[in-house]
């Protein structure tokens, strides 16, 4: 089942230069909620953590297969959930200036 | 089976690649998160199809647990304490790395020599990311109710020393494990405490402050840590997503460093600077430069912000772009004034006449003495071609001819940029002790050009 | 074909040149142009003749270009059926109006000219006010004892004057784009709310004080207020002219006399040391108290009432009533048979013809 | 050994990405060119290392052949003549591919069905690209030299239906060859000669002064077409840098038919239209709204621009904005004139007073008698905020109330920018057949806004 | 010898991603060159056609191969050499404009 | 302590204020500053004692402000020690030097006082010549026959005045900066070129002539030039006054009499309807013709002389000229002991008092 690592390698170099080129002028209000997007993205590794948690046959792997979805998971539901809620306080605040406004 | 799921992480791979340009513009950004977010449930949950996944009991407990704890974490966490919780985050994702790399390393245990360095790599990244992490995060909390005395950077002798032991014994215990990975469990266990110090140890001495620059730092790694990790378990998206983060995160750690004013390296390693050569350069200091980007950074992120035009917004015609980038400040949010010295330009009101031109409203003239008490309150004060109506030595140095003349005391707001063509000097004819400050930079060229690039990078 | 009395001039030899090349013949009193520093010599290189006996002149010509409108006496001079152009100020001289009908002598009446888009050119009542307005603000500024702009020196800093402009129509909308240019802060008021706009433009301040509904009429002219919408009006506005250094008014109502606008109890109420500039003192003065052609002093505080502004710079005056009574001509001229037509069916003939074969047609005027 | 050639191609792929980015900025396009060369020659050199290569003569052969003729036609091509150079080199890129395709059939025949419609694709796109690129040539000769007849868009009744069963065709015999590859080769042959025919009569219908976008629309495709290649072959190199220049080649020649007041569909398919409701848009006409980016597109384009301000640039005062576009206008090489009407504004000298407040040079400004016998050679014609003095209908409707006013001509200029905020009728309050014109776009919103925006797009 | 098909998928789909991205804003001056750069790069289908040419065992093969690989190189020679005509062009027109202002 | 004779005056009251808190005891002479808007109760607020009797007013200060020089007969009735401070034309007034040292009163003359930046707030010169600058353009504007600013019109095109300002010292910038301001074309010329970038930042255009080698002296005054370069200068100066339609004066070399730079037969060349302003007529004149406080006509072009221009804007020139009263004493105010401290190290006082001790100590005039 391994992919050649010539292929992953080509993937890896693609992807950085994606990365590099997707983010280029970011105003300071978008700072943390990015960040914080982007380390919900992270934790892209429970794809890792769910297939050692549900495919070790020792029962050392299992509990770090274990550990790390739970951890892994937390990282994925804070991360979005917390980003989410940065932008919803965006959205009010915009409101009350409108509201101000008027 | 595994190919349909591959299909599904490349449709996973697009639209995080899609959801993270998205997330880095104020239009898009809600939509942005969303996207990725549905990226997340689609990797993850084509990967419940895998073919390895055999048992399904840890993983319902890991993830009940975790989501559980991720809930009420992102519910019950305070306003305020959201970079904190982006750094408990964050440390928990590098964990995870950390675990699946130890992970895969027991089940397999006679690793090739690539999959070894991945092991490697990702336990290392995974570890470092972990525990500055957490310091990040207790050093945050700190920081804003202040009980801990882990806020302030902490600086030992021989610091420097220590670190790059622990390193090299990183290096060492890494080429160990790889090199035979079957006998290689105990130097793989050494990664780990060491992977764990070290990211201790590159937190501990920087300064709470600097702390949101550290966490995206951080996220950066444990970006780089899931790809490692990907290369482990030979994952596609891990490796793109991983790497895609790793990337982005390094771009925004600069430009967060960029509106700081402070190089990567100045955040990183002012502490053992501190330690070594303090106070040195208050007494000479430097002249250092700043590109209109890099001020576009300061700006945009700055609240208050005077302007101390000089005779070169006159030589530059300067007046236009100087009103249109204060209408754009404005409009971000930010207060705008103008100083106006008694004596700046060549002919009594020469400024008035030019800002007049570009219909500066009158109520944003200040004049000297109404701007100078508060001047520590400022965040950038952006000297346009005047010299010596800011030149300090009339109030510091006796000796020169100028002492005594009152000035605009510029150098009391937290950051000066000084707009002129050249380090040559003003009408007087005398040396500008503002320029060497260390809370000044110099953004050099014609001030009209510099106004428009400024003007332009705040329209993208 | 022309005479004149006063500093403006109706032809310039530029002028002449465009009348002649579409046929005309031209004859001018002799000096015309010589304090403009046109020689009688130019207008002669213009095709002009130049002659030196008015009477001759007024008795063989068609068509009589003037600036004022002339003595009764002289009209007895005009051949009969020719016609007359210039300012008649047909509403307070009836006699005038009478005395051309009797006389035979066509007449048309430059303040009639319908302010429509097409009618622009020949629009001499703008292109006058709009010198008007900014030769006031000049004065304003030479006779004041403050300057206009903001100075911040070693010496102190200047506070910028506070220039108040009332009636905000051509003449109001340059002295407003003048004033603004010395650096003065500039606010202005107007009865017709669309002017609102057009004051911003300019970057003056809008005042607006509450006096309910008001209006203009079809061709923009202002509509007349009622007595108490006057008197809420002059409440507020005493306010205003009271920070005021320089008060500017150019309020007019088309064909009545100009509204009274700032009282001689707002005047009072100014500071010592402003200035009062009454740009509608010809049409009977928006400042109480203001005399033409004089400067009167109230505690301190100037009135000027000087008639003929744009007389102050008349070398453009007269261009551009050269230019608009060439326009106005042009724009009837038959090319064929070289002489003007006279079509009472146009719009504009329409509108500013008032005296026409021995009868005042004009239905203002009747 | 495939190894190592592998790694060659990744760092080859990088070095292609680079030098595409290098390539799209001034001052650095000529490096960008270098290294993209550069990666070239890694990646055909590695290739000769390839085990699969057993003999080298037909590659001697045809690499001496295809370097001698490329040589020859890059030193002695006319400079004017480079468009038609790099249609035609782009045809030869596109038949190259078809012949991959064709050749990898050829010798295993018995392809998996991925491959097949890899295969197809190949030579469809290839030899669309072929074909359309030879025709795009023959028409840009003729477009200069002017003796062949093929310039001019070529255009028959039943062209349209003509075209859809060409299509239908290829589709059929594609499924059939993709189906049954190793019976297929008639419809493979047959799907051959289609898409040749396919780009023939997808260029004809263009007019020659299109050409330019249509070449870039073929670099696209024969990008697509080695990709597809390298699908046929399984190579990652030929993948990555076919779709990679696909993509960028759709953008660019996007920001082409911007520049040129076009959309794409329009280009490809305004041949077919004119057959259809010729002249029909001449007597009503539509509002084609304009965003500020495709403005700009517009005037970085175009060397004579003439701005006609009117009561809206006094509104929004957006005086200072349009001197600050107009110096950059000329500095981009352009002659930039403003036209000022007698009556525009609401005061006479209206115009005046703005320009001179904004310094715009006194010998800038052009008398509506002095600009409008040049109108027709002025490329774009910016109205801000006028409406009356630019009404046609002054000229061309005896029922308009403002009939017989002289206006300012804009409509004979190439292109009409107009800056309003609405469709609102102006101080006259009547309809201006002007916003209806073919040549107009409106650019929508606050002059002011707008001229910023332009200003900012200007600077990237 | 053959890399999965989904790898290739993957590795397309970042490629267009990319290419999308390095490409934003091109100068009218640049169009031209960048389009003859662009349409270098895509002689990259040589390496394809010297695979052809250099493997195959029919006849038609290799002359189909030979073909390809006089026509690719054709499109790779010719368009770097072109481009690089155009480069400097622009270098002159500019020295001259340089002159002119002295 | 002060007394006056022009429409300046040497305090207000908001001067007096900073005086009096730094422990000063102030005395004027009755209505003062009435003619400017401020009554004797505003000064009594203030904490200044008002007072009718000058000889009084005199005999007992210590200190007495004026605008201009005093009378010799006046200086009598100073005390002896006392210190007088104001304009003294110390150049042309050796007589009334003389009778300041035999009365043994101090004086300073604000002239004198040396241009650094230091000193810039008691630079009363320069604050006036500022002033002179923007009342010589206004004035210019108000008797010119044209407008300044160009207008596009239906009336027909007006051209933009041009304006040539020679001389671009504070008054020549200021010139510049208001003509510009109004919307004319303006050049100008000066001798050092280190003007040059100066009058472009203000958007003028600086027009050269190659006249070989000009200077500064260190304080900021022009070199005065040789004959040979007088000549020069005229020469390609003629054609540039003939196309102008006003020229603006300010030339001025410290210490001796202005320059003449603009001839009679120059004057002759310019176009009938011109206007020369000659800023420097005071001190002799930069335009032949040109008569103090007259209007000269010669063959259409008018040469205005006025003198006191600043005085044209009284206001602010008081204020200006009060404020540098008071920083001079200020600077100089000993806390302690509440009085001025006379020390002629000091750079400042050592350029500025011309007779101290009944003696004329300054270099230049003894
Ligand atoms: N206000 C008055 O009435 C008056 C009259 C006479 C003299 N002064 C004296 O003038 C001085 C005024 O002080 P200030 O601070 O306004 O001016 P300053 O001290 O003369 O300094 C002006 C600075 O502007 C810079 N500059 C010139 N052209 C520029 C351009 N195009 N773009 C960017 N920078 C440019 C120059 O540095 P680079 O060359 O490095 O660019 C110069 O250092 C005081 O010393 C005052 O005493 C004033
Ligand atoms: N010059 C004079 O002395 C004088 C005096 C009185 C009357 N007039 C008359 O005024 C008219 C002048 O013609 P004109 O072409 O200058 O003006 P106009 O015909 O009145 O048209 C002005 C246009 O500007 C647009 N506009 C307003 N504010 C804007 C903003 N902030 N941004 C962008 N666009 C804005 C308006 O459209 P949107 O609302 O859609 O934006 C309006 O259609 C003539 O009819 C003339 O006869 C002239
Ligand atoms: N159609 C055209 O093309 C055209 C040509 C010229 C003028 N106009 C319009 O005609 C309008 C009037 O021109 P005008 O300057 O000759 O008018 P005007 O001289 O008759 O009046 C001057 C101004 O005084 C104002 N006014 C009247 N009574 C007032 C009061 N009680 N208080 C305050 N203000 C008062 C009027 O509203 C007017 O704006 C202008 O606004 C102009 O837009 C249109
Ligand atoms: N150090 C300071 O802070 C300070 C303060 C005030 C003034 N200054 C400088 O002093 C300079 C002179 O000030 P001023 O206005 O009182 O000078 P001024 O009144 O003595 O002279 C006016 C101008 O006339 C020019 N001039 C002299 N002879 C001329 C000739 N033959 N032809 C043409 N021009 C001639 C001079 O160069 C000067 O610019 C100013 O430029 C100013 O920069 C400096």
């Amino acid at each position: 089942m391994t992919i050649d690592t010539v292929s992953l390698a080509l993937i890896f170099m693609l992807s950085i230069l994606l990365g590099f080129e997707l983010i280029s002028k970011v105003p300071s209000t978008l700072h943390t909620p990015l960040m914080s997007g982007a380390n919900a993205i992270s934790g892209i590794t429970l794809v890792g953590a769910l297939i050692l948690a549900g495919g070790s046959e020792s029962w050392l792997g299992s509990v770090l297969g274990f550990l790390a979805v739970t951890f892994a998971t937390i990282n994925v539901v804070g991360g979005y959930l917390v980003t989410n809620r940065m932008f919803s306080m965006f959205k009010e605040k915009k409101r009350e200036d409108h509201d101000r406004s008027h | 089976m595994i190919e349909a799921i591959n299909w599904f992480y490349i449709l996973a791979a697009f639209l995080f690649a899609l959801g993270l340009k998205q997330l880095s513009s104020p239009a898009t950004a809600r939509r942005g998160n969303l996207l990725s977010a549905t990226a997340m449930l689609i990797a993850v949950g084509v990967t419940l199809f895998d073919q390895q996944i055999i048992d399904f009991r840890w993983i319902l407990g890991g993830v009940l647990l975790g989501a559980t704890i991720g809930l009420l974490a992102a519910r019950l966490v305070a306003m305020t304490a959201m970079p904190e919780m982006v750094a408990l985050l964050n440390g928990f994702g590098g964990v995870a790395s950390l675990l699946v790399g130890w992970g895969e390393y027991v089940n397999i245990m006679d690793l090739g020599s690539f999959v070894a360095v991945a092991t490697f790599l990702a336990v290392l990244i995974g570890g470092v990311t972990f525990s500055g992490s957490l310091i990040a995060w207790a050093k945050l909390r700190d920081f804003w109710i202040g009980n801990f005395g882990i806020g302030k950077p902490i600086l030992f002798r021989g610091q420097q020393v220590f670190n790059s032991m622990l390193l090299l014994a990183i290096l060492i215990s890494g080429v160990m494990f790889a090199l035979d990975p079957v006998q290689g469990y105990t130097p793989f266990l050494i990664v780990i405490a060491l992977a764990l110090l070290l990211g201790i140890m590159a937190v501990i001495p920087i300064g709470g402050a600097d702390m949101p620059v550290v966490i995206s730092l951080l996220n950066s790694y444990s970006g780089l840590a899931a790809c490692a990790a990907g290369f482990v378990i030979q994952n596609n998206i891990l490796i793109v997503a991983g790497s895609m983060v790793g990337a982005a995160g390094l771009i925004l750690t600069s430009i967060m460093c960029k509106a700081m004013n402070r190089s990567l390296s100045n955040v990183l390693f002012s502490g053992f600077g501190s330690v070594v050569t303090a106070g040195s350069d208050r007494v000479e200091g430097e002249v250092k430069p700043i590109s209109a980007s890099d001020s576009y950074l300061l700006l945009e992120a700055s609240s208050s912000v005077v302007f101390v035009p000089g005779y070169g917004l006159a030589v530059a015609q300067a007046q236009h772009a100087v009103r249109e980038l204060s209408d754009l400040l404005e409009n971000n949010g930010c207060e705008v004034r103008f100083a106006i010295h008694p004596v700046a330009g060549r002919m009594p009101g020469h400024m008035n006449v030019l800002l007049a031109e570009a219909d500066v409203p009158y109520d944003q003239l200040v004049e000297m003495d109404d701007i100078n008490p508060s001047m520590d309150s400022v965040d950038v004060c952006v000297v346009i071609g005047a010299n010596d109506v800011v030149n300090p030595a009339a109030k510091e140095d006796e000796a020169s001819p100028i002492y005594g003349m009152p000035i605009i005391e510029v150098e009391r707001a937290r950051t000066v940029i000084v707009m002129k063509r050249s380090m040559a000097t003003g009408f007087a004819g005398i040396e500008n002790p503002l320029f060497y400050k260390s809370n000044t930079r110099m953004l050099f060229g014609d001030a009209k050009k510099s106004l428009q690039a400024l003007v332009a990078e705040f329209k993208q | 074909e022309s005479d004149r009395k006063e500093t403006r001039i109706p032809l310039l030899p530029d002028s002449a040149v465009r009348l002649i090349e579409a046929g005309a013949r031209i004859r001018i009193e002799t000096g015309l142009g010589s304090d403009l520093g046109w020689s009688d010599e130019e207008y002669r290189e213009a095709g002009v003749e130049v002659v030196s006996d008015r009477t001759q002149l007024l008795s063989e010509a068609d068509i009589v270009f003037r600036v004022r409108k002339p003595d009764a006496a002289e009209i007895d001079r005009y051949r009969k059926g020719s016609l007359h152009i210039g300012f008649l100020d047909p509403f307070d001289e009836r006699a005038l109006l009478r005395k051309f009908s009797e006389a035979g002598v066509d007449a048309i009446a430059m303040e009639m000219i319908p302010r429509t888009t097409r009618a622009q050119k020949m629009d001499a009542l703008s292109s006058q006010a709009n010198l008007g307005g900014y030769v006031g603000v000049i004065l304003a500024a030479g006779m004041s004892k403050k300057i206009f702009p903001m100075m911040t020196t070693p010496s102190g800093t200047i506070a910028p004057a506070r220039v108040f402009v009332i009636g905000a129509g051509v003449a109001g909308l340059q002295a407003i784009a003048t004033a603004k240019r010395l650096g003065a802060i500039v606010e202005a008021y107007d009865t017709r709310p669309v002017v609102e706009e057009q004051v911003r433009s300019l970057g003056g301040r809008f005042v607006k004080f509450d006096i309910g509904e008001t209006g203009e009429t079809e061709q923009g002219y202002a509509r007349e207020l009622t007595e108490e919408q006057l008197a809420r009006q002059r409440e507020s506005m005493a306010k205003h002219c009271e920070k005021s250094d320089v008060v500017i008014t150019t309020a007019q109502v088309f064909g009545k006399k100009a509204p009274r606008i700032v009282t001689a109890e707002m005047v009072k109420r100014m500071k010592p040391g402003s200035l009062l500039v009454d740009l509608a003192v010809e049409s009977g003065g928006n400042v109480e108290g203001s005399r033409l052609d004089e400067v009167v002093d109230v505690n301190g505080v100037r009135i000027i009432g000087f008639s003929n502004l744009p007389g102050k710079a008349p070398l453009n005056a007269s261009q551009m009533y050269s230019n608009n009574l060439t326009g106005l001509i042009l724009e009837f001229w038959d090319k064929e048979e070289k002489r003007f037509q006279m079509n009472l069916e146009d719009e504009i003939l329409n509108g500013c013809v008032v005296v026409h074969e021995g009868e005042i047609r004009h239905e203002m005027f009747r």
